[in-house]
């Protein structure tokens, strides 16, 4: 019956990559074949006094080789949990679950802060029309390189260690950034200020957003974030960042 | 897809149990709110062997629901505060219904109201729809009105039942508390009140302080927990109050496994529910039913009503 | 032994609370009955490090307690129906308050009793002892008399407070029970009838059924639940009642570690207890006044009294 | 301050032995320099569901290279997750606790019934007295081959597959075995057996029992059982398993 499951992945490589941000490659088998840029897994700990999913984002998807990609930061006891995994132990995942992102437009913008930018790798390697990229970070920066190879990539820090001192769309700004599709991820107040450039230039723009869960497949009704229209599934102005989303459109809701 | 043995033992086995007159082909039901409307499980489990699938409260018009965060992760359980956003009873018939009807399971319909009269009105609209059996739940610590204040006292527990059993033309299963100084009260008002069944429980109010923020980690402050913590509080007041009436008893609280499920039937109940546990492992409700299987088969208990309430 | 930091760390931080005109050294005291009579500990922590030990229950004359098994392991706790077994206050006084008094740190005597009588015999034996406070246990759900028959009932709460505090020359500590709808009430009783502090929570009653041998799992039938699983609700009912009343808290309730006793305190509680975590860490107790002040050095937070109710 | 205290313990070995019966060798440190055989240690699971330490009675003390060795059964969960236990892993453990067997005796009996036979074998290498072992099993043998090299092993087993069908009584009664002192360990009904013995031909007894545990150094008195005068710590007929025992004179304890 089931075509879907929580399945028991075996991890193939896990390794710090910045202070407290980690790279997990995991042997996803069919998860890897179905998976999409923007959709995430539900990690799951070992520790039974932790129940609960970790929802992660997809970073990259190798579909020759069946392998899943994770870049995730430590933040409390589940993420730390799993910053222990060796090469050959195995992890409870479910996935790919929600809504990725929709490969569109002529001319994107890519615009990620903090940890909410290895989603957007995926999105990059796939996406085959002209691109920016747009990264924001506190400090230390991650993954800005592999990004290279998929357009011109722009730095912000926030204390200007690296690149332009300031945040995401200060960048924008100074170097008159333009598109007709934004894809963005990371943080609310990020978020915020990304969708009121896109009004304000009229741009159309993608935007990951974050919530805590506890089914990760749209039965609990946790995750919901505020929609503009009465959102059919649950006919009240609601709509469930696990299984509509992720990935929104900026018009779609209220952030 | 299943293998020789498993195939006999369901010969040799019964698992349906009884309540109200219906027949339920095995104990174990889904715990209201955590299994969505049944599809969103359609994917890890066959709907068709559960015994019931029970829905997510519904109320007469769509309810948004608590401003989020609604949950948070306790140890060895979990808090929530959805606040029963549903999308209100005509698109239950219309949408959830129909669903649920093209698989070979009873419906058990979870019923809010923030009134004895919103409650009365959800319950005659579906009189005549197809469904089983109506779950009323007078026990939601998470909307200010209605829900927990209704379940904490046992004089209007037996009035909104009575009210209730008026318009209904379904069997009646009244879902109590858990946050009262004594269920076994409460159990007996509804009970006089006309309930056909219990069930039992919900969550029991608890908080979680987000220390770094100094916040509360939910937006409504206090919410619901549930979730293997709270298992022994359960099994403890199933067997309390299948010792005080004679109406069958759907038993829930932290529900992971068929060990689980079978604690709850020896205490007293006819059937069980499995709740957080879907969040944990989609295939939860499957294994509690391959659980109680296996245990049968494995001490010879040839009638899964030869169990209910054996504890000694 | 110290480090430097931590030793500088104790020079900047102030960790000392008072209740009832009495200074602890820090909030952080041990639940009774988990700690023995204090010396069990004395080989694993340093108890002159402790702002206060709280003794296992005294009664008037030695209690022999239950038949075993006594405990039960369950999800994320444990059930208890020890039944408050203890050698009598003679022995009590005579053997184990010699020894806590060797230590640095003040002594709370948990006092049980059968009928309102046996606790003010009680409390009238120490009003002369060097003890320096004592917290009057109505609320223990494992012994037939007494115990949580009266600390489920505001006007019996009231009138056994007002009762003790009549024998009493120390400050009274009334211990309630969770096991109630509404545990402000019990705390407003107990305010009203002269308590100087409230600790809570006691264990809530639950059940563990042996599905192999169909039996209860305690000789008991029923227990008391303790430990991480019941910490939400603790936390919820000491901001309920810290709402509610205006003497002190001591909160207790599942505390393994510094963050989680900084849940309570920020709920409303001025002391909390570790209890439970003691038997699975027997450094529990250091190491949760150790995580306060780790948590104080890295918010710049000088003054623990300022995060006392301090969630919002 | 801390003498005692709760320790993160190397696996050295971990091996099935016995359908369901595990040998474990732990690098055990000071813990190795100061058991006392019939004494245990507390041992922690993993899982954090699990919070409460499974006692298990110390099988071998290796003083030298500091190693402990138990024999345990897989019964539920926590013995499951001991047998998953791999060399180099790490272990939470206490002790060692309780009071062990006391050496004395000019001709020994001692008698072990199934899981209660592993603490019997420390206590046959130190005991240096003339000794008769009588070891009773379901079905299965482990480590009775060891014992041989300590006096002279009389084996029954319920089905008869091994020795001599029956229990240890009937092996002792069967061949006239007596002695001055005896040593024992194993389910409660056979121990029941061995103290109606002993009453009977007048030979002083040391038994080794069992209770639930929550505490393990006597501060939680859930692991009493019931004496026979009142006992100087909890002034009434109650002893402490984990702390005045597990090993108790027969006279003492009611069982
Ligand atoms: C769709 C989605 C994609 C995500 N992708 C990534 C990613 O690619 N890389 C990454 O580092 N992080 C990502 N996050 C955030 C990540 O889920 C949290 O950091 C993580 O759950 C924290 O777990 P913890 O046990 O370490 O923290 P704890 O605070 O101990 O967790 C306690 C509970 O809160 C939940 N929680 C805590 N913070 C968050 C959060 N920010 N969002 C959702 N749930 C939270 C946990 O899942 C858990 O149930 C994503 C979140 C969502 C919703
Ligand atoms: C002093 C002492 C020495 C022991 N020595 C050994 C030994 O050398 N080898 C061996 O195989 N077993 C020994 N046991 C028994 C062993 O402790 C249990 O088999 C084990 O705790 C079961 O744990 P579990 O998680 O597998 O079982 P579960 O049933 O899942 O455990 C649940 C809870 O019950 C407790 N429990 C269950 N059975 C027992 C029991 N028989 N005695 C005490 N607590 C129990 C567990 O510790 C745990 O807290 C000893 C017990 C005691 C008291
Ligand atoms: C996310 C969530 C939503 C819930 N929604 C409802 C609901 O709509 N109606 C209801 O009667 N109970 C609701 N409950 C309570 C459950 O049905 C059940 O009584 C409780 O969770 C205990 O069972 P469990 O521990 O197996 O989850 C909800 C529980 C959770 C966790
Ligand atoms: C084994 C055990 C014995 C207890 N004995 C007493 C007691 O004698 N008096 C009392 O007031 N509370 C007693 N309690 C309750 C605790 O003091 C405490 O209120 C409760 O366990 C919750 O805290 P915890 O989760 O940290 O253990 C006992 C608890 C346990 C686990
Ligand atoms: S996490 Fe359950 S609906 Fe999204
Ligand atoms: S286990 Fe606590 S006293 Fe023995």
């Amino acid at each position: 019956m089931s075509m879907a499951k929580k399945e028991c992945i075996k991890v193939l490589h896990n390794e710090r990559i910045e202070e407290g941000v980690y790279d997990l490659w995991l042997d996803a088998g069919d998860m890897a074949t179905r998976a999409q840029p923007g959709q995430f897994l539900s990690l799951y700990c070992n520790n039974g006094g932790r129940l609960l999913p970790r929802p992660i984002s997809i970073c990259e998807i190798d579909k020759k080789s069946k392998r899943i990609r994770l870049v995730y930061r430590v933040m409390g006891e589940g993420t730390k949990e799993f910053a222990e995994l060796k090469s050959g132990d195995f992890l409870d995942c479910m996935g790919p679950l929600g809504k990725g992102f929709t490969l569109e437009g002529k001319k994107a913008l890519i615009i990620g802060g903090g940890i909410g930018i290895p989603p957007l790798l995926e999105l990059a390697k796939q996406l085959t029309c002209e691109k920016d990229i747009v990264l924001g970070y506190r400090d230390a920066t991650f993954l800005n390189k592999e990004f290279e190879k998929y357009g011109k990539v722009y730095i912000s820090t926030e204390d200007g260690s690296v690149g332009r001192k300031g945040n995401v769309i200060d960048v924008i700004k100074e170097n008159d950034l333009t598109a007709d599709i934004i894809f963005s991820c990371g943080p609310t107040p990020m978020l915020r200020g990304v969708k009121e450039f896109a009004l304000a230039n009229k741009i159309k723009a993608q935007l990951s957003l974050e919530e805590r869960m506890a089914c990760g497949i749209g039965a609990c009704l946790a995750c919901v974030c505020q929609s503009k229209e009465v959102d059919h599934h649950t006919n009240v102005n609601n709509k469930r960042i696990c299984k509509e989303g992720p990935v929104f459109y900026a018009d779609e809701v209220i952030i | 897809m299943e293998n020789k043995i498993s195939k006999n033992n369901k010969i040799d086995l019964n698992t349906e149990v009884s309540i109200a007159g219906l027949t339920f082909k095995n104990p174990v039901t889904t715990a209201s709110g955590t299994f969505g409307s049944g599809m969103e499980y359609g994917d890890y489990v066959d709907l068709s062997r559960l015994g019931a699938v029970t829905t997510k409260g519904v109320s007469l018009l769509p309810w948004p629901g608590n401003p989020t965060p609604r949950i948070a992760e306790t140890y060895g359980g979990m808090l929530n505060a959805i606040g029963l956003q549903n999308p209100g009873i005509d698109v239950f018939i219309d949408r959830d219904l129909p669903y649920l009807r093209s698989h070979d399971t009873k419906i058990i319909v979870n019923v809010v109201g923030k009134t004895a009269e919103e409650y009365c009105q959800v319950v005659e609209r579906l009189s005549d729809c197809d469904v089983d059996m109506l779950e009323i739940n007078i026990s939601c610590p998470n909307v200010k009105e209605g829900g927990i204040a209704f379940g904490q006292d046992a004089t209007r527990v037996e009035a909104i039942t009575s009210q209730v059993k008026k318009y209904a033309k379904k069997p009646i299963i009244i879902k109590l508390s858990p946050n009262v100084t004594d269920i076994s009260e409460t159990a007996r008002a509804a009970e006089a009140g006309g309930a056909d069944a219990l069930s039992l429980i919900n969550t029991l109010t608890g908080m979680k302080i987000d220390i770094d923020r100094r916040k509360f980690l939910l937006a409504n402050k206090t919410g619901g927990l549930s979730g293997p913590a709270i298992k022994p509080i359960a099994v403890r007041m199933v067997y309390q109050v299948a010792n005080a009436v004679k109406i069958p008893i759907i038993g829930m609280g932290g529900i992971m496994t068929g060990e689980d499920a079978l604690e709850f039937i020896m205490a007293g109940a006819t059937m069980v529910s499995v709740g957080t546990a879907n969040f944990i492992n989609p295939m939860a409700t499957e294994e509690v039913i391959d659980g109680i299987e296996a245990y049968m088969s494995r001490n010879q208990i040839y009638d899964i009503n030869k169990l209910i309430g054996c504890v000694e």
